[in-house]
């Protein structure tokens, strides 16, 4: 399946928006791992995964043409 | 219940005038006796020599509106508020510059002052936004609120 | 020790173009992160079937002032601030205008928000100041702060 | 010796700003004692003095031309 990948903040600066195509991922912990292999920086970051329009607190199940964000810690304000 | 998503982005800095004119707007309210507000202002803050001189502020908008629409009904739910407005800049605020403005109002004191207080917490934890840090020599850091 | 008794009296209503002037001037002190205003707005109050139009307000000025000194001088002790304002009307202000203006300012948000709520009490508690609620009938009664 | 009374607020309504020549009056117990039978009003309402420049917090000794000030609660903010 294909999901939609977007960054913000200082991830932004290493991680591009972008449609991947990932066939044995199924859940946000394993797009995690994933993630933290494709982009090293990452793993030494401390981040939040979006889906869709929520803030992932617990492992989630992903559904193609889904849309998961990489954010960095808050700073609004 | 209502669904209306409000927006609280602003493009650039908050002009002083727009708070008075939000200010002038509640005198026709009159079961109010008080107002809190909160501004939030860019500092030139020195880090390791450099001089900050401005913040540039980006944001999951879309996330943040339906974050922020959340603590404004849990506020109301908590706080007998008449009012409660937020507005957030987006883009490159200088410092000294106004970047955040939280206004809230009530018929006695306590409930502005301390819903006030408490939307500034929630919003810096939850509300995906970034600060960008630029310093004068052009280079920048990203912003961490602690 | 600074001996500088400032006035905080302003005859009549506070002007929210007044606020936004005081707002403006902070922008040159780029130390400041976060600003917290706590304003007092005449309520239209029903007492007894009749309706508050206006509060006039008088005070006992040599002392309130001297009051407010000490207050002020408290705060500043305790905690880390950038400025205090503080504005009180005198005279007779209208269901909806404002009356009182307390603006505080820290490098971070904690301190101005603690403050500015802090002097509010303490105002309401220890300023001689008081409020006759004059009625749309023009009888009143005089005011008590609980 | 005389002293100047001065009122606000509701007291001021009955009793009006007055020097007052007072014998055997020494301090601001003794006042207050005196001032409530001269305004009988006075004896049912919550209220404060002020000597000179000063709130009353205790008994304190009264000095000819001295200013007392007769307040009732204050309601400011």
């Amino acid at each position: 399946m294909e999901i939609q990948i977007i960054s913000f903040g200082k991830i932004s600066e290493f991680i591009a928006h972008q449609k991947i195509e990932i066939s044995d991922i199924r859940n946000t912990d394993e797009l995690k791992a994933y993630l933290e292999t494709s982009f090293p920086l990452l793993s030494n970051m401390k981040y939040k995964l979006s889906l869709n329009k929520d803030i992932v607190q617990e492992n989630t199940a992903i559904s193609n043409q889904d849309t998961v964000g990489i954010m960095p810690p808050f700073s609004g304000g | 219940m209502e669904r209306k998503v409000k927006n609280i982005f602003i493009d650039g800095r908050i002009e002083p005038a727009f708070i008075a004119e939000s200010i002038s707007k509640h005198s026709v309210k009159t079961t109010i006796g008080g107002h809190s507000i909160f501004m939030g202002q860019v500092r030139k803050d020195e880090i390791e020599g450099k001089l900050v001189a401005a913040i540039e502020y980006t944001a999951y908008q879309e996330l943040a509106l339906e974050k922020m629409h959340q603590i404004r009904e849990d506020i109301f739910q908590k706080y007998p508020l008449h009012c409660m407005h937020v507005y957030h800049s987006l883009g490159t605020i200088k410092a000294g510059e106004i970047c955040l403005f939280v206004f809230t109002s009530s018929t006695r004191r306590k409930p502005a002052i301390d819903a006030c207080a408490e939307i500034v917490e929630r919003l810096k934890a939850e509300l995906p936004i970034w600060g960008k840090e630029i310093f004068e020599d052009d280079t920048h850091q990203w912003k961490e609120n602690s």
